[in-house]
């Protein structure tokens, strides 16, 4: 082989650094998420556009507030069955599925909730609705005008559905992207909404 | 280029600064943070729409209202048991028993969940179908019947009062045996009293209306009646301050909430009462008007009267001796009771839960009839019946001889432990089987070890219950019974109650599993069994059985939607005398028509020194006065000491077992640092005895012993050992089991002579030091 | 945006002159607050119960002996000196804070780190740590609470005056467009008490009974001679009973101490 | 040697039985928040506070003479207080979120104040260290690294002054952490601002007695190796700083204890008796404060006595038992006094696993301090003093 200058091999050196700086830079940015977060199934897919359409009341028509203040949340089949007879009433699959699967034995459907704070976080619809007046988009994004249900994907370690954390692996945005602490505390703060912790933990 | 030493470190560490600015790191600390917050092996109970329904404890009579959560995919569960604030008597609050009631119902160590059948051959335990357990216990029961032994079958309930127990009286009456035991209770004693003296029953204490009360051996606010209608009692007396008085001989938690507490002997509590009427009949403080109605009390043709006997017997010096109340506190508390214008005198169980003394009980009804309470606001009231039905014609109860020897007694009562020893010495006959139904008498007692005795005697044994109980693990058959939550049934006025009172449970959510309603086992055995038994209880169900029972309440969806029925108003100024004589008794009439009979029957024999009464003064026998305990006289050199029982809310009601939660609030005088019970004794008597704080012992008597470590209490009388109840079971998994050790396991019961039920409230017992564990 | 609609201050009255230690309080509190339990509770110092219903006697020999009951939740002490609450200020982990609405001293156990400063700082033992992983899978689970998260090993605990029930009756108020009122919010241990001896509502709040009760001459506080400034108030006619609530040198009179620690 | 890594063996059981099957594998208890670790914690960081107190005097002071040996106190230094945050990570409940304490903290808590400034203190320790390892023979080969050292050493003084700064701090702070806790009338002292007099004080004791440490661990490792390793008028100098700094702190911890004794405890109807009761008797106090600070100080502040190296090192092993005794009577006892009246006194005894960690700690220490003297330029007066030989 060649001898090389000392200084040559410096930089040789130095740009094997470079490439290991780099590599392992993208694969930290690249394999983070791939190791963290895992797919999960939606039992069938659901348009929540082609159902704003049939509602005469907006997403209250299936998730409204309880009398005794609680929300109502994914409604249930029994909700669903107040438009849906026995038959389906579209053509596509997903709504066989759900009639023949579902409607059929009043099987509850394993939706996947992107929105699901941890057990011990007490979220409240019925102040930020009633009296912060906030639009369901302001956390919920466009989920409501939605064609179909995103892809659902939860942290293995931490269980959250990453829509929490965000999808950007550096936990950027704000909400609707992201739906964590920080975020909802900032809100709080910005409205003077005061902010002892048990506004917001059980 | 090479790629030696050099350049491989320069890469490796270019690759480590890489990954440690990629969000790798935080991200994972961040998650596996998370990760220590959301364990999963803590549970996240599934949240849903909140509903609530009423229902009612039948074992604390508590009229509660049930919490439930539905979730969308895991369905509706019970979340909590709170109070229901409507219901007239229990007003929202609750006991430890009936805000945990749900642990009893969820615990997979508690519950039974399905029939069980003991292998004849092995001993071992077998899950079988309802099916062949059904046939099993009605092939054995028929094939007795076939051999003429109906008579010989045992059936042993708790609580008297309910639609199951009526069912129970109809099935051994149309099977043919008379042997149908409940829990003996002080509701007995007291409704013999005040049929004897005022020839009424279901006699109640207006404890609210009252405004100077004193309480005569009875654990008002440790285990009397509803325990919830008691406590709002005592919070109406101290909000309009009204004075109370507890005589008992132990500082217990009812002589500590009392504003005087009276430390008598043990045992002689009947005796102030009469030292009190007696100070009230010498200064004429008294209802002058119904004593001069009244029969026998003044001195009459058959012999002196009751003011004779209190004027001569129970002058204060007397009863002092008698009680070691000091003279002068015992004439302050008559005074303030003749003082007062509704002052009121309450007896009821004692501390250990025991039916009371008949002689007692009438004495406190000779004061209250004294002060003239009878029918009188903060008085004795007598109830209005509860609007119920019969569930069917009135059927004859077999006549063959008891095994309690209940028939030849004075009057008749049915006595479970006489039942028991009845049955262990097989007199008059061998028992065939035992049926027990919702209750746990190899726990509760009376004197567990002779239960136990009856048990292995009986060649079956059937146990209808919600759990896996003490009883039950013993039994060959096992019915699994729905607890209240889930199932039809009712409840009954508790003791002492001023009025009427009306429970009604439902089931509430269908829960999984194969139990039925305890009405339901006995309706499914009843229809298996035929015959007689089958039309006797010719029921679908618990729900039409209610449905008949309670058609004068009015709506049966809204009472059960309700859960209750309470009288409306008490009955005040509504007293009639409805003795023989149509006039208060001081002197029993009744009684002595009694004697008489017995009289006839002994011939010349002395039948009188058998019921404890003196020869010579055989007049008392029909009235009021005290008669020293039969335990009392049983100390001896042997069992130099006297054992009763430490009752409390927290360690169990009724015949239920503690649930998790109610062990935990128990404190370390009760059970102490690795599951040790901890009794009382005086530190005098601990002295004389050699023991010390935390000494471990055992407490032996004839019956029985129990292991326990000692606890110096000054509150505890000399010459005494008290015991928490409730504890030391063998049953019901580890939350419950070999956590201190069983009173009834110790007891020596006694028969109070009279009225023929059994005593338990003290037991003559030895202490010896036995290793103990630290006591923290 | 939501302006924050009046100030409280909850606090309550325990008559000990009622309580007779039947302990349904403290197991209401369990069962609303998902308290576990483990098979063996017997080691006290061990035994998370938020609601502790202590048990006293006035040490007299017989036939002079007492006992009484003192049931000690949390007191959500305010402390003195602008809410300087004992075992708020040693948190590192800021989980725990005192609600400037309610009053309430609130214990969040995802973020407590459990180091057990704040157990050392409160001189009520009302604070309580996780010291075991409770076993719950064997059907205790199923009557567990929604609104109150079970804690996990190795995080402190203590008694939140039932917080989430000021959750839901605020909810409840907000969708009904009202206030909430006296009995909208009550804890479950005074709506549990069977002898009514724990009064609990606004301090702060004329029409509330606590407001009049805290007030009368034998209401005081335990150990309040140290500054905590607690939120419970206890009654007694019983002189005995009161000095024990409390340290007083011999010859000093509680109703006549100035409070001020 | 292998007789400590027999008792890190021990610890790594120890330590594995908390961690997995949690703290319920101490003796400690809702009484006792704290047990022996805190004790021991607080015992070491007060003893590690040579480090900084040696590298103010020496850097920021200019007391040339103790160049020869701070070296070894900020070894000692980072021992303490490594174990110290090891210990403390499995003295938490939550050691996998124990990083909420910085990312959440609450600014009034001492403990954060304590959590903020150990780590960064152990940050500054280590950097302190690097020139000792860079001065290994192998590796100052490393041209590269070799100028490191030089520059590090140049900047050092900043070091110091960050280092003095914070421990001046955190050191309080711990004195701190017992003194806010008013609800603890044994631990509760007023003071001056936001920080109790213990806040002073802990800073007292901790530069007393950490010279004294330092000092004490070099003659034990002298008399272990039977070399003489730091010249006799270092150690006498760092003696006479002990004794002189503990002097002050015994009149002002006498002053500190005749106030809370005699003013403040009457003043919450507590008598002081109730606070010595049971198995802490008043000889605590006389423990603490008459063999643990009077007469170390007296004996430091003679000159004789300095002179021997025999009662030297005895003043020193005293004054570094008062700290510690202070340290555990602040931990121990305030939490064993029962606060509410009708509570009674219970004892606390750690478990072996407790006492498996602590015992590790100290071997950890005894291990790291052979290899760094072994391996390090520790002591620069060796060559030296040793040439005789």
């Amino acid at each position: 082989m060649q001898e090389k200058s000392k200084k040559e091999r410096s930089h040789a050196d130095w740009a094997m650094f470079a490439v290991g700086f780099f590599l392992f830079l993208g694969i930290g940015f690249w394999v983070t998420p791939k190791i963290l977060y895992a797919e999960k199934p939606q039992p069938f897919q659901f348009s929540h556009a082609l159902h704003m359409k049939q509602v005469a009341e907006g997403c209250n028509s299936c998730h409204w507030l309880r009398e005794d203040g609680s929300f109502s949340g994914i409604p249930g089949v029994d909700v669903c069955a107040e438009c849906h007879e026995g038959e389906p009433m579209g053509q596509t699959p997903e709504e066989k599925v759900f009639t023949t699967q579902y409607m059929a034995s009043f099987k509850p459907i394993p939706w996947q909730k992107y929105s699901k704070q941890p057990d011990c976080v007490f979220f409240s619809h019925a102040p930020h609705l009633k009296k912060g007046k906030l639009e369901c988009a302001k956390c919920h994004g466009a989920h409501g005008e939605s064609e179909e249900l995103r892809k659902y994907e939860y942290n293995r370690i931490s269980t959250y559905s990453r829509d929490i954390w965000g999808w950007s692996i550096l936990g950027l945005g704000s909400p609707p992207e992201r739906m964590k602490m920080d975020d909802c505390a900032a809100c709080h703060r910005e409205h003077g909404v005061r902010d002892a912790c048990f506004v917001c933990h059980k | 280029m090479e790629w030696d030493r050099r350049t491989f470190v320069k890469f490796a560490v270019g690759a480590a600064l890489g990954l440690g600015a990629s969000p790798l790191a935080p991200k994972l600390t961040d998650d596996v943070a998370i990760w220590t917050q959301n364990w999963s092996w803590v549970p996240e109970p599934a949240d849903g729409e909140v509903a609530f329904a009423n229902s009612v404890n039948p074992a604390t009579g508590t009229g509660v209202k049930v919490r439930m959560v539905a979730n969308r995919t895991k369905g509706q569960r019970f979340i909590r048991v709170e109070g229901n604030p409507d219901h007239p008597l229990s007003r929202g609050g609750v006991t430890p028993a009936d805000a945990t009631a749900l642990q009893l119902h969820y615990s997979d160590a508690y519950r039974v969940r399905a029939p069980q059948w003991r292998e004849p051959a092995t001993g071992a335990p077998r899950r079988v179908s309802w099916d062949k357990a059904l046939n099993y216990v009605a092939g054995e029961l028929k094939k007795l019947k076939d051999q003429g032994k109906e008579h010989t079958v045992v059936m042993l309930g708790d609580d008297p009062k309910t639609a199951e127990s009526e069912l129970m009286m109809r099935f051994m009456a149309s099977y043919g045996s008379p042997n149908l035991a409940f829990t003996p209770s002080a509701a007995q004693t007291w409704d013999l009293a005040c049929v004897l003296m005022s020839g009424n029953y279901d006699i109640g204490f207006d404890l609210e209306g009252a405004e100077y009360v004193v309480s005569f051996g009875t654990p008002l606010f440790e285990g009397f009646g509803a325990p919830v209608a008691t406590r709002k009692a005592l919070s109406a007396w101290r909000d309009n301050d009204v004075k109370f008085v507890q005589v008992e001989p132990r500082a217990s938690v009812t002589a500590g909430r009392a504003n005087t507490w009276l430390a008598c002997k043990p045992g002689t509590e009947g005796a102030v009462a009469l030292g009190i009427a007696s100070a009230l009949v010498k200064e004429g403080a008294y209802d002058k008007d119904l004593a001069s109605q009244a029969l026998g009390f003044e001195d009459g043709g058959d012999g002196p009267g009751f003011k004779a006997l209190l004027l001569n017997d129970y002058t204060p010096e007397k009863v002092a001796a008698i009680t070691g109340v000091p003279k002068d506190k015992l004439l302050k508390v008559a005074k303030a009771f003749a003082k007062a214008p509704k002052a009121l005198a309450v007896c009821g169980p004692d501390n250990s839960g025991d039916p009371g003394r008949l002689y007692d009980f009438m004495a406190v009804l000779a004061l209250n009839m004294l002060k003239g309470n009878l029918g009188k606001e903060g008085g004795l009231l007598v109830r209005q019946p509860l609007p119920v039905n019969p569930l069917g014609e009135q059927l004859k109860v077999s006549a063959k001889p008891r095994l309690d020897g209940g028939h030849e007694k004075p009057l008749a009562v049915t006595n479970l432990a006489a039942l028991a020893e009845g049955a262990v010495k097989g007199d008059p006959y061998k028992p065939g089987a035992v049926i027990i139904v919702g209750s746990n008498p190899l726990f509760t007692g009376p004197q567990a070890n002779l239960i136990r005795e009856m048990l292995d005697k009986a060649p079956l044994v059937v146990a209808v219950t919600p759990f896996m109980d003490e009883t039950a693990q013993l039994a060959d058959v096992v019915l699994p019974a729905k607890t209240f939550l889930e199932s039809w049934g009712d409840s009954g006025t508790a003791y002492g109650s001023p009025v009427s009172a009306y429970g009604i449970h439902k089931p509430l959510i269908a829960e999984p599993g194969e139990a039925k309603a305890t009405g339901d086992c006995l309706l499914a055995l009843a229809k298996v069994m035929g015959g007689e038994v089958a039309k006797a209880l010719d029921f679908d169900n618990m729900e039409k059985v209610l449905k008949t029972k309670c058609a004068d309440m009015g709506d049966f969806r809204k009472l059960a939607e309700k859960g209750y029925w309470v009288q409306e108003k008490p009955l005040i100024g509504k007293f009639c005398f409805s003795t023989s004589s149509g006039r208060p008794e001081f002197k029993s009439s009744g009684l002595e028509i009694v004697l008489m009979r017995m009289a006839e029957k002994a011939g010349n024999k002395d039948f009188l020194a058998g019921l404890g009464i003196d020869p010579k003064k055989a007049d008392l026998a029909a009235m009021p006065h005290y008669q020293k305990p039969q335990a009392l006289a049983k100390v001896d050199k042997k069992y130099p000491l006297l054992m009763a029982g430490i009752p409390s809310l927290r360690t169990a009601q009724a015949s239920l077992p503690a649930s998790p939660y109610m062990m935990k609030v128990l404190s370390d005088e009760t059970l102490a640092y690795k599951n040790n019970l901890v009794v009382e004794i005086n530190p005098a008597t601990a002295a004389e005895l050699g023991l010390a704080e935390d000494d471990g012992i055992a407490i032996e008597s004839a019956s029985g012993e129990i292991k326990a470590i000692v606890h110096l209490f000054e509150g505890a009388a000399p010459g005494m050992v008290f015991v928490p109840m409730g504890l030391g079971h063998t049953a019901f998994g580890e939350y419950l089991k070999d956590k201190g050790d069983n009173f009834q396991k110790a007891v020596m019961v006694t028969t109070d002579a009279m009225s023929g039920l059994p005593q338990w409230g003290l037991s003559p017992v030895r202490v010896k030091k036995a290793k103990g564990a630290a006591h923290v | 945006m939501s302006s924050s609609k009046g100030k409280h201050k909850y606090g309550m009255v325990i008559d000990l002159d009622k309580c007779t230690g039947c302990g349904a309080c403290s197991v209401a509190c369990m069962s609303e607050n998902n308290i576990g339990v483990l098979p063996d509770e017997t080691d006290k110092i061990r035994s998370i119960t938020w609601l502790r219903v202590y048990q006293i006697d006035n040490g007299k020999a017989y036939p002079e002996t007492e006992v009484a009951f003192i049931p000690r939740p949390c007191q959500h002490c305010e402390g003195s000196h602008g809410h300087h609450t004992p075992c708020v200020s040693v948190c590192p982990a800021t989980a725990t804070d005192y609600d400037e609405e309610t009053g309430i001293v609130s214990q969040v156990p995802t973020r407590c780190i459990g180091c057990r400063y704040c157990v050392a700082a409160c001189p009520y033992h009302a604070r309580y740590f996780n010291w075991y992983d409770v076993p719950w899978n064997n059907g205790l689970d199923k009557p567990l609470s929604p609104f109150v998260s079970p804690r996990m090993r190795g995080t402190v605990e203590k008694c939140t005056f039932c917080f989430h029930r000021y959750q839901q009756a605020k909810n409840k108020a907000i969708v009904e467009e009202t206030e909430i009122g006296e009995m909208d919010y009550q804890t479950a241990c005074t709506e549990a008490c069977p002898s009514g001896a724990i009064t609990f509502g606004d301090l702060l709040n004329p029409e509330h009974k606590v407001h009049e009760l805290a007030q009368e001459d034998n209401a005081f506080r335990l150990l309040e001679r140290l500054g905590t400034n607690p939120k419970v108030y206890y009654r007694t006619d019983r002189e005995w009973v009161r000095r024990q609530l409390d340290n007083y040198l011999p010859g000093e009179q509680p109703d006549r101490v100035k409070v001020g620690g | 040697m292998l007789f400590c890594f027999g008792l890190l063996a021990w610890a790594a059981v120890s330590a594995f039985l908390c961690l997995y099957k949690g703290l319920n594998q101490t003796n400690m208890n809702d009484y006792y928040a704290f047990g022996v670790w805190i004790v021991v914690d607080l015992a070491i960081i007060a003893l590690g506070a040579g480090a900084f107190f040696t590298g103010f005097l020496t850097y920021l002071l200019r007391k040339e003479e103790l160049k020869n040996i701070i070296n070894a106190a900020v070894i000692i230094g980072f021992i303490c207080y490594s174990g110290a945050i090891g210990m403390l990570g499995i003295d938490i409940g939550q050691p996998i979120r124990g990083w909420f304490g910085f990312w959440h903290a609450n600014v009034h808590s001492m403990l954060t104040e304590v959590m903020f400034c150990i780590t960064t203190y152990l940050i500054v320790l280590i950097i302190e260290f690097l020139p000792i390892i860079l001065e290994n023979r192998q590796i100052e080969k490393v041209p590269e690294l070799g100028g490191f050292a030089h520059h590090l050493h140049r900047i050092m003084i900043v070091f110091a002054a960050t280092g003095t700064f914070l421990s001046f701090f955190h050191q309080g702070s711990l004195g701190g952490m017992y003194g806010v806790l008013y609800g603890r009338p044994f631990a509760f002292r007023t003071g001056f601002a936001i920080w109790p007099w213990t806040f002073f004080l802990f800073i007292l004791s901790a530069i007393a007695c950490g010279p004294s440490f330092t000092t004490l661990i070099v003659m034990i490792t002298e008399k272990a190796t039977g070399k003489k390793l730091v010249s006799h008028d270092v150690k006498m100098l760092m003696g006479k700083i002990s004794g002189g700094l503990l002097a002050v702190y015994v009149v002002l911890k006498g002053a500190d204890t005749l106030y809370w004794a005699f003013v403040q405890t009457p003043g919450t109807g507590t008598q002081l008796s109730h606070f010595y009761q049971q198995s802490y008797g008043y000889w605590l106090l006389f423990a603490e404060l008459g063999l643990g600070a009077v007469i170390p100080a007296l004996m430091l502040l003679t000159p004789a006595v300095r002179k021997s190296y025999g009662l030297l090192a005895l003043a020193m092993a005293l004054n570094c038992f008062g700290a510690v005794m202070n340290r555990f009577v602040q931990t121990i006892q305030t939490l064993a006094i029962p606060v509410l009246p009708f509570e009674s006194f219970i004892t606390y005894m750690p478990t072996w696993q407790e006492w498996g960690i602590t015992a590790g700690v100290i071997a950890y220490g005894m291990v790291i301090f052979s290899l760094t003297y072994r391996y390090l330029p520790v002591f620069p007066q060796e060559r030296k003093l040793n040439q005789a030989q």
